[in-house]
């Protein structure tokens, strides 16, 4: 066992040691000219823009910044932010951002398995009835209408109907509730239809008609016996997605002007901020390969037909 | 939110006009008297806060580094400058109680008002007092290069030996100097630069030319603020990153901040004019959409909101209709620079004829691009001179833009397509043979990379190739542009393509001359035509197109050598009208956005022309002020502002 | 047991002897010309809905490349006359027209053909390389750690970061837009391809055709392929609503293609500029939108419950 | 339970019709089916695939398919009328508590992610709402009962922890832990091994007397029949043609399908000669079917057969037939056949045996070994074997599953590269590792395989003529498209496929025209060598006779030689020459077919004969279950040796060992010179 999770271990490293990398070197690629900001650019003459840029130690050779930088990570300085938020440490500014999205991001994966999951049953208890299909529906719009569209009808009219402020305020709990449903939306959608069909999946298996001809009712093989194999497969991602919602939606944190890291990452990088960049992009790479790590874990713990020395 | 650099600036700008609502000029008609004003403000409530909003999250409170207008305008109310204008424009007294110049205005000094002290982000007096040996320092830290001080050159290039020491700093630092030791360079700061504190309470400033207009650059640059330096070396990369890394002296502090979402700034209890200040807190809400301030504004959750062009029609005839209120005018202005140096042969003939830049000038209809931004009025938005009007007065009150010859230019109507047909008839008839191929030009590929690259085959039409951003507002009037100057001067002799690039900066696309037209804005920033005027001489900063234009040199010579103010305006105007008026830049709107509607009394707080608007004095009603309340009490201030500007 | 039921009245006792024996009658196995892909068709076509989708659909595509050809009025025609922007919906301008007069009846379609362009292009990548991939990825153990790390770090490299350094660097057209999507939905598909082919590769048939020493290319195309042609179909459908779905969020972000490209996306972006103004800008052009990627997604899902044979009942 | 009591039964099902709609057609699975069952008895419902035996049962608990209902007749349980129900309630009453069933494949059986323990008590508490502790005691109680060793332990195991036979064990005992009255086992043994399968028989026997049980064996295998069962009822089409105690249906079987399929087994068969086999494919049930279903594949039928349904006809107290043959206007005719038959069983004699004095080695194996990599443990399926098969002979490879029978038939075919050690000579020539293109053409010409499950083993989706010539285009083994089309049909003929077959895809075949497909594939190559790995054990007993037959007739006509493996020793042996038995990866012995049957030596080959069904009551009945444990061998001082102990008769054994067969030889020949 323990084998295993060591060369897993290696593994990972080396692939986020790899993605680090890549996206560093890709990063160089961005004109020098792009570190400005647009509409002050004329302000600052040429020579000026020179010494800004040296001063930031953009002009070293890449594998020189590299080398820095790791070597700051190792002293535990993440660095500062170079255009974003010119000099702030990125230490703070993820102090202060990660909290607020992993709020929202928890509060609605909650309400995406609960509500899911209970969306999910009803279907499979009202198959092929105007339950199942009404759930369906609902799962379409979700996942084949592009999010911001329904986003932006959720936050013009519903925010009316019901009076909702229109973007969040951290004082007034009124203001959370229509980011955290707009947020927990896709994954009630994931949860309902995947729980759905490998509840239908599991339901013409040998063991279920074997459970019948024991003499329990269809309710009770479903709730005992298919619930439990169906679910398996979901949890698989349910450590990924938890370790994710720091990555936080982009759309949403944009529409309701909510502080946290939705869109930092695109903004770093479209005005090159590289050191925000690059820690995004590491803490992003080391969560999600823990996340898979944890999951094939949970898993090998759940599913008993599943043993870990087995390897990948 | 469409995450477009025209809609940051755009709200950008909103965010300094949100503070002209109190103090705008309008040069509506004067209407209603002196008297209505008093009634009109009879029985309004008054509140002690202001909510407003901000949109593309700011950078840091560092305000001599900083990029962003929009920090700007939250530091000039925590920091104070030596003079501030008050509400009729009128510099009055701040930091420093009174100030003197000599005859060629080239020595200020500043008498500093005593027992001042630097206070925290708490609102709490710190041990640190505010000394003259602060705004010593204040330059001593922009001289710096480490420092990343900001858009330095006017300063550099005002305040004598600045140069010399930033630019030996800098040497040493990239090792090109090694005569001497980075402490050593940094320790003759004092005998080189033109700043010294005679006394703990007196600074002066000796500057390489005579700078009638210092005092406006103290108000608009922030390169001239103090700084108590102990705290800010102590402080180190921290100094600014948010508001407990910072000192105020300002009218406000900032007391509480939530990065990306939400300032609100404090009165200051121990600020020298504290009785002035009304507003006790300003609270600022970061929003994404334009449309989103609108509905917030109706929803009272913010006091005051930008309204867009054509929002402002569907609101009329509503409940809201009443409440809006045309922004004051820019002294940004817009202006086609043109290529004179360019690789496209056929452009760059027809562009250093005469003729030609009239026909371009004569074939804009300059108010259907202006209805694109203010449907209702456009003609308030037009401009035709380089400098704003309204900005630079001479001693008497007389507008700049009032002197002849370019008075003529600044009310010439130019939307007149057959004159340009005319003109470009006469520009092909000096540049082309017979059968329509361009003397002297053979058919190449033109390489604008990385914009784009095109051939030209040396016969009509002219192409001429326009670079413009990928914003949507630019494209939209690039696309307006090229449908006039085509239906004007015929497709025939004329083909007008349009390059919307999205990768499109300064040194992208202007420096390396990779484009014909593009179109951009310069702004009046202080009080004197030199600001914008000296930049576009031949080998100007800002000459972008290469033109040669020796008259127009020799006319910024004899403005600068001028001896009364009245003169060098003069000869400023002059030149101005050359330049404009013979199209070597042609200017045609001012960057005005629209209306707004607010809670604000409007001319109660300093009337900050160039730089940043200050709330304090500013007084906030329970609810918005209507336009007919606006334009009486406009009325009534236009008149006061005249008596004051004659008393100065 | 009464066995008195059904004695037939009279027997003819000349009946009793042998008759003739006809072996081939005994093979007769009830011939239910069962045809795989008939089936599926009519399992597909059974439901009102799927006949709905998909013929609004076709129609879609048929309009979106008969319509450009056909029609005079020119999407990117800017009006002068500021009095024309703005409309509302009219018989000469059926969507009205936008912020400058151009008409957004005829943007929609232009729009709908480049999305479609796109969205088409997209899937022919992703599914093409996919399936090789996959065939390569499921077909040689060696192979398999290097896929498998490949597949770790373009997942891990999260998606907007892609896009924009992409569209960054390379500075915004429709080949940008193509490159950053299909650079990353291959590998997806692969590992998907790869599941479904390992779980065919071992089964009798294929040992068989190698003992017959089929090489192994016509072991792919005559063996594998046939039995994932439905797969294909489907990840094909399901392709075009994540690409025009990457579109708009690319364009909402600021990547997007330049604003003056006519794509379904941008037309959505801008008209939500003015939405409160003008409502119908945004609302008739995501109408279409949505049509489509509901239908993509719903004809997708159905083809692949139709393509199970468990369903051919 | 041998004599029949005269009392009413339990359960009687008249004419009872069920229906399916299948592809938007109708299909009648059950035509009119009867059946009585008797408190306590054991009665065994035998018949092909496909002829409803399962779905008949099925509609006594009311678990059809979703598409399928009954259309007709009655089903009378404790005076309940159980066509009537139409709720789950309903169904309730009797499913578990008083009907149980039994499931074929144990793998499936079972909730893999659920402990075993849970699964049975999860049926105690819920018929009988005892508390949890109390009905985990019974539970293990019955674990313990159905031959579970340390039950405790084993409760809170998981079903992937257990072999095939011990999860039948865990789902008879689920099945019996809510006291059924009648027990219906749905083929239980089919999918286990045959020494497994002894042994579960002897379970259900010894639980049915414990708990007095009605048991109901659904089966196509009548060895198992014989052994287990008191009644049987022959099912055919949807319907009893025929029913009886088991005495009687072996003996004097009446209607011509039961007497077909007992001819048609080959552990009755002669060596050399062909088999009897039941032509043609069962009939298909879309459609109506007019006078007796069996008419179109018996030779033997009466004009009347075709026209009329013929009634039930009673032959003695217990034993009914369906067939006009037992009319009385038919007793001239069934006469002159019964007379028929009898000549022709006495004229046939017995084959001479193959002569190896000067055949010729085909194929030599000179210790062989087979490992696979699974995960980190590296896993010998075949250890060190060597054998050798001579040209013209058939060599059988027998052993359970899992014995490394298949592998050692793979790794002939080269389909292991590169965990394959030792060497195999083919005509003298090792063709292990790398061989030349023109080596490896030749090779893939002359040795060919033919495959177990007819389902899996033809690519659904292309026609029969791509597959059949499928060899043809690696090689372009013809002049042009008419050649090869000709030798398509041709090879079509050969194995009893009709012509107009060829454009079909697979799917629309039965079982053994499937298998007859693969064959065919595999002759058109014109091979001296195949391999057939388990080629009938997928089939039905009556298919399974044409198919056997049709091998023999290649291996005349092309002088084949094959390496036949299978599981089930009665089956090989009409086919086999020589027969090689394999024991974990190891061969344990190899003798000439007679000589086996005669006298086996090694233990592991006794067990498995005597765990062997033989298909007749008296055998069945007082034969003694011997059972094999791998233990009994001490091999580490001295280790086994592959010796010829008599000529031709290798074994398995070290010097101690081969000892006492020596001895238990001298003592056989001993008895015989008596």
């Amino acid at each position: 066992m323990s084998r295993y999770i060591l060369r897993r271990a290696l593994r990972s490293l080396l692939t986020v040691v790899i993605v680090f990398v890549a996206v560093f070197m890709l990063l160089r690629l961005m004109p020098l000219s792009g570190y400005f900001p647009p509409e002050m650019i004329k302000e600052a003459d040429e020579a000026t823009r020179m010494v800004y840029l040296r001063n930031q130690g953009l002009l070293d050779h890449p594998m020189v910044q590299l080398g820095r930088f790791v070597g700051n990570m190792f002293h535990g300085d993440l660095g500062r932010s170079l255009t974003v938020y010119p000099k702030v440490p990125i230490a703070t500014l993820l102090k202060e951002k990660i909290p607020v999205t992993a709020a929202f991001g928890f509060a609605s994966m909650l309400i995406g398995i609960v509500f899911g999951v209970g969306l999910g049953l009803f279907m499979v208890r009202f198959k092929d009835k105007a339950g199942d299909k009404l759930g369906t529906v609902f799962i379409l719009l979700v996942r084949a209408v592009p999010s911001l569209i329904y986003l932006f009808f959720i936050q013009v009219w519903i925010s009316k109907w019901f009076n909702l402020p229109l973007i969040f305020y951290k004082d007034r709990p009124i203001s959370w509730i229509l980011p955290t449903i707009c947020l927990s939306l896709s994954s009630i959608a994931y949860y309902a239809l995947w729980l759905r069909r490998f509840m239908v999946d599991e339901e013409n298996q040998d063991y279920v008609k074997f459970a019948q001809v024991k003499g329990l009712p269809k309710r009770e093989v479903l709730k005992r016996h298919v619930f439990k194999n169906a679910a398996i497969p979901l949890i698989i991602y349910i450590p990924y997605d938890l370790l994710m919602i720091i990555a936080g939606s982009l759309v949403i944190e944009t529409l309701y002007a909510i502080p946290g890291t939705g869109g930092l990452l695109t903004t770093a990088i479209k005005s090159q901020d590289n050191n925000l960049v690059q820690v995004i992009v590491l803490m992003y790479a080391i969560l999600s390969v823990i996340g898979v790590f944890l999951g094939d874990l949970l898993v090998a713990f759940v599913d008993p037909r599943i043993k870990l020395t087995e390897g990948e | 939110m469409k995450m477009k650099r025209m809609l940051a600036l755009l709200l950008a700008a909103a965010m300094i006009f949100s503070l002209a609502a109190c103090t705008s000029s309008g040069t509506q008609d004067q209407g209603a008297s002196a008297a209505d004003a008093q009634d009109v403000l009879e029985g309004k409530t008054y509140v002690d806060t202001y909510k407003t909003y901000f949109s593309s999250s700011y950078a840091s409170f560092n305000y001599f580094s900083t990029a962003y207008a929009t920090v700007r305008e939250i530091v000039s109310n925590c920091i104070d400058g030596l003079v501030e204008p008050d509400i009729y424009g009128v510099y009055v007294p701040s930091l420093a109680e009174s100030w003197e110049t000599n005859d060629d205005e080239t020595v200020w000094t500043f008498h500093i008002r005593q027992g001042l002290k630097w206070v925290d982000h708490t609102g709490a007096e710190t041990e640190y007092d505010l000394t003259a040996q602060d705004f010593v320092d204040g330059i001593r830290y922009i001289a710096d290069p480490q420092n990343d001080a900001y858009s330095m050159r006017v300063v550099r290039n005002l305040i004598s030996g600045l140069y010399d020491y930033y630019w030996d700093l800098d040497d040493i630092d990239c090792g090109d100097k090694t005569d001497m030791t980075r402490e050593e360079a940094a320790a003759r700061f004092d005998e080189m630069v033109g700043v010294k504190a005679l006394d703990d309470y007196t600074v002066q400033y000796t500057l390489d030319s005579s700078a009638p207009y210092f005092l406006s650059l103290i108000e608009s640059s922030m390169l001239l603020l103090p700084i108590e330096y102990d705290y800010a070396v102590e402080m180190g990369d921290d100094f600014g990153i948010d508001n407990e890394h910072m000192l105020y002296c300002g009218a406000y502090y900032i007391s509480q901040f939530e990065r990306d979402k939400a300032i609100t700034l404090t009165a200051n209890p121990h600020y020298w004019d504290k009785d002035h200040v009304n507003l006790a807190t300003v609270e600022y809400q970061m929003i994404s959409d334009d449309t989103t301030s609108v509905e917030m504004f109706k929803r009272g959750e913010t006091d005051y909101t930008t309204v867009a062009a054509e929002e402002y029609l569907s609101m009329q005839g509503t409940e809201w209709g009443d409440k809006l209120i045309p922004t004051d005018h820019s002294f940004s202005t817009n202006y086609l620079w043109l290529d004179f140096d360019g690789e496209n042969p056929e452009f760059n003939a027809f562009v250093n004829n005469e003729n030609f830049r009239l026909a371009l000038m004569y074939a804009m209809n300059r108010e259907a691009i202006g209805a694109l931004r203010e449907p209702v009025d456009p003609s308030r938005i037009l401009r035709n001179t380089i400098n704003a009007e309204g900005a630079i007065f001479d001693s008497n009150g007389k507008d700049y833009t009032d002197y002849s010859p370019l008075k003529e230019i600044k009310e010439m109507d130019y939307t007149n397509p057959d004159l340009a047909k005319e003109y470009m008839e006469k520009a092909i008839a000096e540049l082309c043979d017979a059968d329509g191929n361009i003397i002297g030009c053979e058919p190449t590929t033109v390489d604008y990379l990385p914009v784009c690259s095109f051939a030209v085959d040396g016969k009509l039409p002219v192409t001429i190739c326009y670079v413009g951003t990928d914003d949507e507002d630019e494209i939209v009037m690039a696309q307006l542009l090229k449908a006039m100057i085509e239906e004007a001067l015929g497709t025939e002799n004329v083909d007008f393509h349009i390059e919307a690039f999205s990768g499109w900066t300064y040194g992208t696309v202007a420096d390396p001359l990779n484009y014909d037209i593009y179109f951009d804005s310069l702004s009046t920033n202080y009080a004197d035509p030199s600001g914008i005027l000296t930049r576009l001489t031949t080998d100007g900063a800002e000459n972008v197109g290469c033109y040669d234009v020796p008259e127009y040199d020799a006319l910024i010579e004899e403005a600068l050598a001028a001896d009364t103010f009245e003169d060098r305006l003069q000869k400023f105007a002059e030149a101005e009208a050359y330049l404009a008026g013979k199209g070597f830049v042609i200017p045609f709107i001012s960057s005005l956005r629209g209306y707004y509607m607010s809670y604000c009394v409007p001319h109660t707080s300093p009337l900050t022309l160039y730089g940043n608007d200050k709330y304090k004095g500013c007084q906030v009603m329970t609810e918005p002020i209507t336009f007919e309340e606006f334009q009486a009490l406009d009325a009534q201030y236009d008149i006061e502002r005249a008596e004051a500007l004659k008393a100065k | 047991m009464d066995e008195k039921k059904k004695m037939p009245a009279a027997l003819d006792p000349l009946k009793f002897r042998a008759a003739v024996y006809d072996q081939i009658a005994g093979e007769d196995v009830g011939f239910s010309n069962y045809s795989y892909w008939r089936s599926t068709l009519r399992t597909f076509f059974r439901s009102k809905a799927v006949v709905f989708l998909v013929t609004a659909v076709l129609a879609m595509i048929v309009m979106s490349i008969v319509y450009p050809i056909v029609s005079s009025v020119d999407p990117r025609a800017v009006v002068v006359d500021p009095r024309q922007w703005n409309l509302r919906p009219s018989m000469d301008h059926f969507f009205g027209t936008d912020s400058l007069g151009r008409d957004i009846w005829a943007r929609a379609w232009y729009g709908a053909r480049n999305s479609f362009l796109l969205g088409f292009a997209i899937a022919c990548s992703d599914v093409g390389f996919g399936t090789l991939a996959g065939a390569l990825w499921g077909y040689n153990k060696k192979l398999d750690p290097f896929f498998v790390e490949l597949y770790n770090i373009i997942t891990n490299i999260p998606s907007t970061v892609y896009l924009v350094l992409l569209a960054y660097i390379m500075n915004t057209s429709y080949l940008t837009l193509f490159f950053a999507m299909a650079s990353r939905g291959w590998i997806v598909e692969a590992r998907f391809f790869r599941n479904r082919i390992l779980s065919i590769r071992d089964s009798e048939y294929n040992i068989a055709s190698r003992c017959l020493g089929t090489p192994m290319h016509r072991i792919a195309f005559r063996n594998i392929v046939p039995h994932i042609i439905s797969l294909i179909i489907m990840e094909a459908a399901l392709c075009i609503p994540y690409s025009i779905g990457s579109e708009v969020f690319m364009g909402f972000v600021g990547v997007g293609l330049p604003v003056d490209a006519i794509t379904l996306g941008n037309i959505v972006n801008q008209g939500r500029q003015s939405f409160t103004l003008h409502p119908y800008q945004m609302l008739l052009p995501t109408a279409i939108l949505c049509l489509i990627t509901v239908a993509f997604y719903v004809i997708g899902n159905k083809f692949a419950d139709a393509s199970d044979p468990r369903n051919h009942v | 339970m041998e004599q029949q009591r005269k009392q009413e039964p339990i359960l009687s099902a008249k004419d009872v019709r069920i229906q399916f709609n299948l592809r938007g057609q109708i299909l009648t699975a059950v035509r009119g089916a009867s059946l009585d069952l008797y408190e306590g008895e054991t009665l065994a419902i035998v018949g092909e695939s496909g002829c409803g035996k399962s779905v008949f049962t099925k509609s006594f608990i009311g678990m059809l398919d979703k598409n399928g209902r009954v259309t007709g007749g009655s089903i009378h349980y404790r005076g309940e009328e159980l066509t009537a129900y139409t709720t789950e309630q309903e169904w309730l009453k009797v499913r578990g508590k008083k009907i149980a069933m039994v499931f074929q494949d144990p793998m499936t059986s079972l909730n893999p992610v659920r402990t075993i323990g849970e699964q049975i008590t999860e049926v105690i508490t819920w018929h009988f709402g005892t508390e949890h502790e109390k009905a985990k005691q019974e539970a293990i109680e019955i674990l313990k009962k159905v031959g579970i060793s340390d039950a405790e332990v084993r409760y809170r195991q998981y079903p992937g922890e257990f072999s095939g036979g011990m999860r039948q064990r865990v789902v008879i005992a689920t099945a019996i832990a809510c006291r059924p009255e009648i027990l219906i086992c749905d083929e239980p043994t089919t999918a286990l091994d045959v020494t497994v399968q002894a042994q579960i028989l002897k379970l259900i026997k010894e639980l049915q007397q414990e708990y007095h049980m009605t048991v109901v064996y659904i089966t196509h295998d009548l060895g198992v029949v014989a052994n287990v069962a008191d009644r049987v009822s022959v099912m055919y089409a949807g319907q009893i043609v025929e029913h009886g105690l088991v005495r009687e249906i072996f003996h004097e079987p009446a209607h011509p399908y039961t007497k077909a399929l007992l001819q048609s087994l080959p552990q009755l068969g002669v060596k050399g000669h062909e088999l009897y086999s039941i032509k043609g494919t069962p009939p298909n049930l879309f459609k109506e079917i007019r006078g007796d279903a069996f008419a179109p594949r018996n030779p033997r039928a009466m004009e009347i057969d075709f026209e009329e349904e013929p009634p039930m006809f009673q032959i003695s107290e217990t034993h009914w037939a369906k067939t006009w043959l037992l009319h009385p206007l038919a007793e001239g005719y069934r006469a002159k056949i019964e007379a028929e038959d009898a000549a022709r069983k006495d004229k046939i004699v017995p084959d001479s045996p193959f002569d190896y004095s000067h055949a010729k080695k085909l194929l030599q194996v000179k210790d062989l070994s087979v490992n696979f990599k699974l995960g980190a443990k590296q896993f010998k399926a075949v250890d060190t074997v060597s054998f050798d098969i001579y040209k013209g002979e058939t060599l059988s490879l027998v052993g359970e599953s899992g014995s490394g029978k298949t592998t050692i038939g793979r790794a002939i075919m080269r389909i292991y590269g590169s965990n394959v050690e030792g060497s195999i000579l083919y005509e003298g020539e090792e063709i292990t590792g790398r061989l030349s293109r023109e080596k490896a053409k030749d090779l893939h010409m002359e040795m060919q395989m033919i495959f177990q499950d007819p389902m899996a083993s033809l690519n659904e989706r292309a026609k029969v003529d791509y597959i059949i010539s499928e060899g043809l285009y690696n090689y372009h083994l013809y002049e042009d498209e008419k050649d090869r089309e000709r030798k398509v049909v041709a090879i079509m003929q050969e194995v009893g496929l009709s012509q107009d077959f060829i454009t079909r895809f697979p799917h629309e075949f039965s079982g053994g025209q499937r298998q007859r497909i693969g064959i065919a594939r595999s002759l058109v190559m014109g091979p001296d060598f195949i391999v057939a790995d388990e080629p009938i054990s997928a089939l039905d007993v009556s298919i399974r006779a044409q198919v056997i037959n049709l091998l023999n007739k290649m291996k005349k006509e092309r002088n084949l030689t094959y390496l036949f493996i299978a599981h089930d020793l009665s089956v090989v042996r009409f086919i086999s020459d020589r027969i090689a038995v394999i024991h974990k990866g190891r061969l344990v012995e190899l003798a000439p077919c007679e000589e086996l049957f005669a006298q086996p030596l090694h233990p592991y080959t006794k067990a498995l004969l005597s765990a062997v069904p033989y298909p007749d009551p008296d055998v069945e009945r007082n034969k003694i279950l011997l059972t094999y444990d791998s233990r009994m061998h001490s091999y580490e001082t001295d280790p086994p040796v592959w010796t010829e102990i008599l000529p031709g008769h290798f074994i398995l054994a070290n010097r101690q060992e081969i000892a006492i067969y020596q001895k238990e030889i001298d003592d056989a020949a001993g008895r015989r010179a008596e």
